[in-house]
């Protein structure tokens, strides 16, 4: 289904899906510098770069109670399920790079097992998207890694701003379903509509970006680099902070502990939160020996699983060019620098 | 670690905690802990069944710790850790949860009360269950004393130990050893002379094999602690070797300087070369390195010609001796408040008003006067003389708050003394009241007024002054008649208050013990542990202690000398085995808790801490401090503070 | 809990061995009554309290934590109270500079012939906390 | 501002010597305008060497980085290592040095003064640009100008200024082996503990408000924690493992951890993390703001250590990385430190 809407409606539309859809409609605002997704109140303008943080944690939030447990003396335990409370969230303004992050989501939490807590809240969550067709920021690599500026894939919708409308294109039942909630709001496609949205994407796609220079060959790449002493030395800045990974749309490694919440009796949740293959105790075992030791290690490791295991176990880059770990980075650890010096390195 | 087996046992005592905690209630709660095995709840714990029960549960049970719900751990802490012992299992495995006088004894609402000795109980609880089976720390002990300060209180506690076997090192600042004692002409009640009692003591102290007499020495830093500690004593040149000197005096022929004699405060004066008094021990001369002109046979060299035994030796130097002893004994008694604070009585500059210890060395035989009553002024006998007591002491807005207690006695004595020597004199005494309990005291006052005539007049001195005609005119109010009262007198004693010398305040920097609010010496229990300062090993007496006359100065340095022998009485001590511990992987060796340690007990070996658990006292300070939590204090760890803060929070 | 039960404030008190715990034993044997909302952990000194603690024991829900020590002084360790009183000076006001009620810390010298005196700075630290209600700000949601 | 041939010039002429093992410094980014930390250790690398108010970074991490790597080499350094350093980052080795973790002798410290400038803050070049990244900025005098997808802007350099180097008291490192730029000590931009006094002038209940949101932001990334030279611990007391085993580690120890803090980003675990470390902090933070910097969603943490740090210094009349023969401020006391608080 493709509209146009005028960009005056949008908050219409918006008010429209919180009043007959019942859906929490989320975008991303400025708040002290930072862009972040937030709940809207009122109006919505689609005038930014991407977010800080992916909306990743729309259905994989930072902390999920999986089960409360309760110990009393002498008796077995007893444990209560906690179910995810997931109300419908309509989240606007996700950039392209971001959708194609939730497919990747999506094959982790769900190809193998299904994992009932992300499943419950992600078929509650629709992504309107917005194509890229501005200037890239100086870290976006979206299309060396198989993406574009202009993707749908992984969206509900994409929306492309064409000056003083949108051009909407449902990609999906619910995008369709997200649209006819306002169906007044939108307009019929016209022919000029139509040869606009086709140029804006051409225009989009022939803006220059910063390149993984071959990314096809780089899971082969960095096979063969997996002794290298590249890694160490590429690594030395490295922090070893949690930038890189919670920022990225496609980072899913957790943890589970049992967070105790009372004495008498013992009483407390199992808890599933984000983890990190930065942190030094991520692989740590009890014997105190640490497979990945030093940053080198966990570098070629984040590298490694966005370009190589990802690849080998799902046929796809993980990575999708969003450039978060680039800009983000403390102390400039560049995944694109990182990936070509390991090509170039190999030959 | 396998979990705890651990056995409560609630003590009702008697009604006194059951009447407001629910005592059943609480037994049967704590049995619900996870680690609790056995809890019982009984009428008086701490008797004989009582405690014979706790042993037999612990038997029965194989209980590996206990808790006790009862009084302060102050009370039964030891008793029930010697029944953990006697059951087989370690005292420090047994906590005293105190509901009794924090709980039981001070709420009223037996709901409020009973949840509050329920956490408290849960608490002592939790930490139990991390308890370690520790044991004490075995310390072999120096059997040697050293003991600060010559007087009385130091001859007294040095000869007592000393004849109990134990090797003395008695060190003392000044060129001898008697104190304040010696310069005393007479002693109340019995008015014996002070001298003649004291100096076979001296005599004795000097001759024993068992002690060392260390004088003109200063201690200047001690460390180690109970049973072990290490003091570096300075000890100044005296230049005159005292084994060679044969005491001839010709050296003080010759001096040509001339200053004070402090043993006759200033009544007399000395050369700069000198013996303090006849009877000095050691007896030796003397040169005072401030007064001399040089020690330099250019500058002067005149004693050191005229000495014919060669005993005097301009090139000695100050020296420091390390001495390794197991306890030490703090005798530094008192000075007396100076004069010059006192501005309502001229400050120390009105001509003929003395204080109590310049009139003692008028009233000696041996002292400026040869034992005539001489007012200073003029040598002439005074016939009037008015003695004003509480001078300094009892004046909280202006001096000392304190009682000086001696001084009632010593007016009365100084009067009679006065009258022994003037009989036609007149003594006056103001007074605020008399305070004369003692055996014998209150005769010896008593005769003061009518044997001896003294007139007691009830009322303060406000003002004296030196009159034209070389009177001092003193103005007082006799508050029995309410009349304003003048007398010219010839001579005025002030009983001046006894304050801590002022080595006692450098003693107490070097030993790092504390000091009460007036500046003395601080016991570690003002009933129970009198001659105990908090510092263990470290002992008290005499009246760097408090004010107190001289058969209460030598009943305490008798006691100090038991408590000594009694702590050195075998070759190892036991010190509590909850020390610091450091957990060596995660020093850093950052040196915080090395200057947070109070003690000295931490030091960085190889960059890691290292703890010296005999110095440690387990105060946790380091572990406080730390930012690693690498030092911890066995037994209340963090992580037992940690849970016991989440059981003093439970509902 | 119901709405006729007033709010009681619970507090934590770290009282050390010498001279606060032995203050509060007096009050004891003087039977001096005083609110029951402050349950004692005794530590060896005020010194060896952790700033750790005091979150602790805020982050497990305290209305209140108190330290109380020696006197400036009359330390058992000499010098334990002087540290703490650095230390704990920093907690109490970083605590207020995230916006935490002062009067949810409080220090005191309670020496062990102080009985009334701990009563007292109990009955005032109730006082002083009833007005401010039950602390959420630091306590960790314990659902 | 000093020329950067200096400092290269220096740099190369101790890697030539052979006086030092390396050098650590500043070199240019791979992506967009910032520099980024390097470390050099042949004479010609020196060339890479740059110097601009995008060398934000306290390079003092670097030497608690060396120090962890020989350590767990088990090498010793047979020479020191080189480390270009700003006042602040000075300051930062001092406390590093006061606290043992390294000799004076390991380090050759060239000291670059700052003289009347400083680093850009990210945060206010973020407002000025509204979010969107510069790819490219030129530092003349005192306008900066920056090129983002938006096109140019150019903004006076004090507005982009980070608060900590306005503020800075100290931006010549005093404790240096070969310096480079003037002295200006005692220079002051802003008055110092500015942007402290204006938040506490709010009262308690904003104070609150404000740390609330801030602290319910925070997802516990830890690069406040990673990027800071002071917490240089191998294990942080808020982890709930135990990182550091040895063969004498009790399996009780490592199964009884405290857990001062939980993993779930809870507001209550993310403030009691925070405060723990403005108390760890206390007498240790030296003001390089790299914390408040790394933040990624702007919690501007060093308001925390800076109200730890004018606390040290008007009731304690402490210092931090003033001296290295000093005691810690927490580990020390003076007879008359305040305790009016006390009742």
């Amino acid at each position: 289904m493709e509209k146009t809407l005028d960009k005056a409606r949008l908050n219409d539309w918006v008010a429209a899906l919180g009043k007959t859809g019942n859906w929490e409609v989320h975008a991303p605002a400025l708040e002290d510098g930072v862009w972040t997704y937030q709940p809207v109140e009122s109006e919505v303008s689609l005038d930014h770069p991407n977010t800080k943080q992916p909306p990743k944690g729309f259905a994989f939030p930072q902390k999920e109670i999986f089960f409360s447990f309760e110990q009393i003396k002498g008796e077995p335990a007893r444990l209560t399920e906690v179910k995810p409370q997931a109300p419908q969230c309509a989240v606007f303004g996700v950039r392209p790079c971001d959708g194609r992050g939730t497919v990747r989501m999506d094959r982790v939490f769900t190809d193998h097992v299904a994992d009932p807590y992300y499943n419950a809240r992600r078929k509650n969550v629709a992504y309107v998207g917005l194509a890229c067709n501005v200037t890239p920021a100086p870290t976006c690599f979206c299309k060396s890694v198989g993406g574009s500026p202009v993707s749908s894939e992984g969206l509900d919708i994409l929306l492309t701003d064409l000056g003083d409308k949108y051009f909407a294109q449902a990609v999906t039942k619910t995008g369709e379903a997200l649209m006819a909630a306002a169906d007044k709001l939108f307009a019929k496609v016209s022919p000029a509509d139509k040869k606009s949205v086709d140029k804006a994407h051409a225009d989009a796609l022939a803006q220059p970006q910063r390149a993984v220079k071959d990314a096809a060959g780089a899971p082969a790449k960095l096979k063969a680099a997996f002794d290298s002493p590249l890694w160490e030395e590429m690594a030395r800045a490295c922090i070893g902070c949690g930038i890189c990974t919670f920022l990225c749309p496609t980072c899913h490694c957790f943890d589970i502990n049992d967070e105790v919440t009372g004495s008498t009796p013992l009483k407390g949740n199992r808890v599933r939160t984000w983890d990190n293959c930065q942190f030094p105790d991520f692989t740590m075992h009890s014997s105190g020996h640490n497979p990945r030791e030093n940053t080198g290690a966990r570098l070629r490791q984040r590298v490694s699983h966005k370009f190589r295991y990802f690849h080998e176990n799902f046929g796809m880059l993980q990575c999708t060019g969003c450039g978060r770990c680039v800009s983000e980075c403390p102390v400039g650890i560049d995944i694109v620098a990182v990936v070509n010096k390991v090509a170039e390195h190999v030959g | 670690m396998t979990k705890k087996r651990t056995g409560v046992f609630v003590c009702h005592c008697g009604t006194n905690i059951a009447a407001t905690v629910d005592v059943s209630r609480l037994a049967k709660e704590m049995a619900n802990e996870e680690t609790v095995a056995f809890s019982k709840d009984y009428v008086y714990m701490c008797s004989d069944p009582g405690q014979n029960s706790v042993i037999d549960a612990i038997k029965e049970n194989n209980l590996d710790s206990v808790v006790v719900t009862c009084c302060s751990p102050n009370l039964h802490e030891k008793t029930f850790r010697d029944n953990a012992i006697r059951a087989g299992i370690s005292g420090f495995t047994c906590e005293i949860a105190n509901i009794r006088e924090q709980c039981a004894w001070v709420h009223k609402d037996r709901g409020e009360a009973t949840a509050k000795a329920i956490k408290i109980s849960r608490s002592a609880i939790r930490r139990v269950a991390r308890n370690k089976s520790l044991d004490p720390i075995a310390v072999p002990v120096t059997r040697r004393v050293m003991v600060i300060g010559g007087g009385i209180a130091g001859i007294q506690a040095s000869l007592d130990i000393a004849n109990a076997g134990l090797e003395v090192i008695l060190v003392e600042k000044l060129a001898t050893i008697g104190g304040h004692m010696l310069q005393l002409s007479e002693t109340f009640p019995t008015l014996d002379c002070s001298q003649c009692i004291l100096s076979p003591k001296m005599v004795e102290v000097s001759r024993h094999p068992k002690i060392k007499l260390m004088t003109y020495s200063e201690v200047q830093e001690v460390t180690g602690a109970v049973g072990n500690f290490r003091v570096k004593v300075l000890q100044k040149p005296t230049f005159v070797d005292a084994e060679a000197c044969k005491l001839c005096d010709e050296c003080t022929v010759v001096c040509p300087v001339v200053v004070p004699n402090e043993h006759d405060l200033g009544l007399t004066s000395r050369r700069a070369i000198h013996i303090p008094f006849a009877q000095a021990i050691p007896a030796s001369y003397t040169l005072d390195e401030s007064a001399c002109l040089g020690l330099n046979p250019i500058r002067c060299g005149k004693c050191k010609d005229v000495c014919e035994a060669g005993a005097i030796n301009y090139d000695m130097r100050p020296q420091t001796v390390v001495e390794d002893v197991g306890a030490i004994v703090v005798a530094t008694g008192f000075d007396l408040y100076p004069q010059e604070k006192i501005l309502e009585y001229g400050a120390g500059n009105v001509e003929d008003v003395l204080d109590g210890l310049q009139f003692e060395r008028l009233c000696s035989a041996s002292g400026a006067t040869k034992g005539h009553v001489l007012r200073p002024s003029d040598q002439k006998e005074p016939k009037e003389v008015v003695f004003i007591q509480c001078v300094g002491s009892r004046d909280p807005a202006q001096h000392c708050a304190y009682c000086s207690k001696i001084c009632c006695m010593y007016t009365a004595k100084h009067a009679r003394l006065y009258k022994h020597h003037v009989p036609d004199g007149k003594a006056y005494v103001f007074y605020i009241d008399i305070r004369s309990g003692g055996k014998g005291y209150e005769e010896f006052v008593q005769r003061a007024m009518e044997e001896d005539e003294t007139m007691y007049l009830r009322g303060r001195v406000s003002k004296l002054h030196r009159t034209k005609d070389g009177k001092v005119r003193v103005a007082g109010t006799d508050t029995l008649t309410g009349q304003n009262i003048e007398i010219d007198a010839d001579m005025v004693v002030l009983a001046l208050a006894m304050q801590p010398s002022k080595g006692t305040e450098e003693i107490a920097k070097v030993l790092k013990i504390g000091r009460d609010k007036d500046g003395f010496l601080a016991e570690a229990h003002p009933k129970l542990k009198p001659v105990e300062s908090v510092t263990g090993g470290i002992y008290l007496c005499g009246a760097a202690q408090g004010p107190k006359d001289i058969p209460e100065t030598v009943s305490q340095a008798s006691a100090a000398a038991a408590k000594v022998i009694g702590l050195l009485s075998s070759d190892t001590l036991h010190h509590a085995p909850t020390v610091a511990r450091v957990r060596s992987s995660h020093c850093t060796g950052c040196e915080m808790c090395v200057t947070a340690c109070p003690y000295k007990a931490i030091r960085l070996e190889n960059g890691k801490a290292v703890v010296n658990e005999v110095l440690c006292e387990g105060c946790g300070s380091c572990s406080a401090t730390c930012l690693r939590a690498a030092i911890e204090v066995r037994n209340v760890t963090p992580l037992q503070v940690h849970e016991m803060i989440e059981a003093c929070l439970s509902v | 809990m119901s709405e006729q039960q007033a709010y009681e404030p619970k507090i934590v008190a770290f009282l050390c061995k010498w001279c606060s715990s032995a203050g509060s034993d007096l009050a004891g044997v003087s039977r001096i009554q005083y609110p029951a909302n402050a349950t004692p952990i005794t530590v060896p000194c005020s010194g060896s309290v952790s700033p750790m603690y005091i979150l602790s024991a805020f982050k497990k829900g305290a209305d209140g934590v108190l330290v109380s020590g020696c006197h400036i002084g009359d330390c058992h360790y000499m010098e334990g109270n002087f540290l703490a009183r650095r230390k704990l000076h920093l907690v109490k006001e970083l605590l207020g500079f995230i916006g935490v009620e002062e009067n949810r810390f409080r220090m005191s010298w309670v020496s062990a012939a102080e009985g009334g005196k701990y009563a007292q700075v109990v009955k005032d630290f109730v006082e002083d906390l009833r007005p401010l209600g039950p602390q959420e700000k630091l306590k960790a949601q314990r659902t | 501002m000093i020329n950067i041939q200096d400092i290269r010039d220096t740099a190369k002429d101790l890697l030539a010597k052979g006086e030092v093992r390396g050098v650590i410094g500043w070199k240019a980014g791979t992506r967009g305008m910032d520099a980024e930390p390097v470390v050099i250790t042949a004479p010609e690398q020196a060339d890479e060497l740059v110097w601009d108010p995008t060398c934000y970074h306290n390079l003092a991490l670097y030497l608690v980085e060396d120090r962890k790597f020989l350590a767990h080499a088990r090498k010793n350094a047979d020479k020191p290592i080189g480390i270009v350093a700003k006042g602040c980052d000075a300051r930062a080795i001092v406390v590093l040095m006061q606290e043992n973790y390294f000799k004076r002798e390991d380090v050759y410290i060239i000291g670059v003064s700052c003289e009347n400038t400083g680093v850009v803050a990210e945060h206010k070049l973020a407002r000025q640009l509204s979010g969107f990244a510069a790819s490219a900025a030129a530092f003349a005098g005192d306008e900066f100008s920056f090129t983002t997808a938006k096109g140019e802007k150019k903004v006076p350099a004090r507005e982009v200024m980070a608060d900590r180097c306005l503020e800075c008291r100290n931006p010549f490192p005093k404790e240096h082996n070969a310096t480079l730029g003037e002295d200006k000590t005692g220079r002051t931009l802003a008055a110092p503990f500015a942007a402290l006094a204006k938040f506490e002038a709010q009262g308690g209940g904003e104070r609150w408000d404000f740390w609330e949101r801030q602290f319910d932001r925070c997802i516990r990334c830890f690069a406040c924690r990673s990027v800071c030279p002071m917490c240089y611990c191998d294990e942080c007391v808020v982890d709930s493992i135990e990182m550091k085993v040895l063969p004498d580690t009790t399996a009780e120890e490592k199964a009884n951890r405290i857990r001062w803090i939980e993993r779930s980003a809870d507001r209550s675990e993310n403030i009691t993390y925070h405060m723990t470390r403005a108390m760890h902090l206390a007498g240790r933070c030296v003001d390089c703001g790299e914390c408040e910097r790394v933040c990624p969603v702007n919690i501007p943490l060093r308001l925390l250590n800076n109200k730890m740090e004018r606390e040290a210094r008007e009731r304690f009349g402490y210092e931090p990385g003033a001296s290295i023969g000093g005691p810690s401020l927490v580990a020390s006391f003076r007879d008359d430190d305040p305790g009016d608080f006390i009742r």
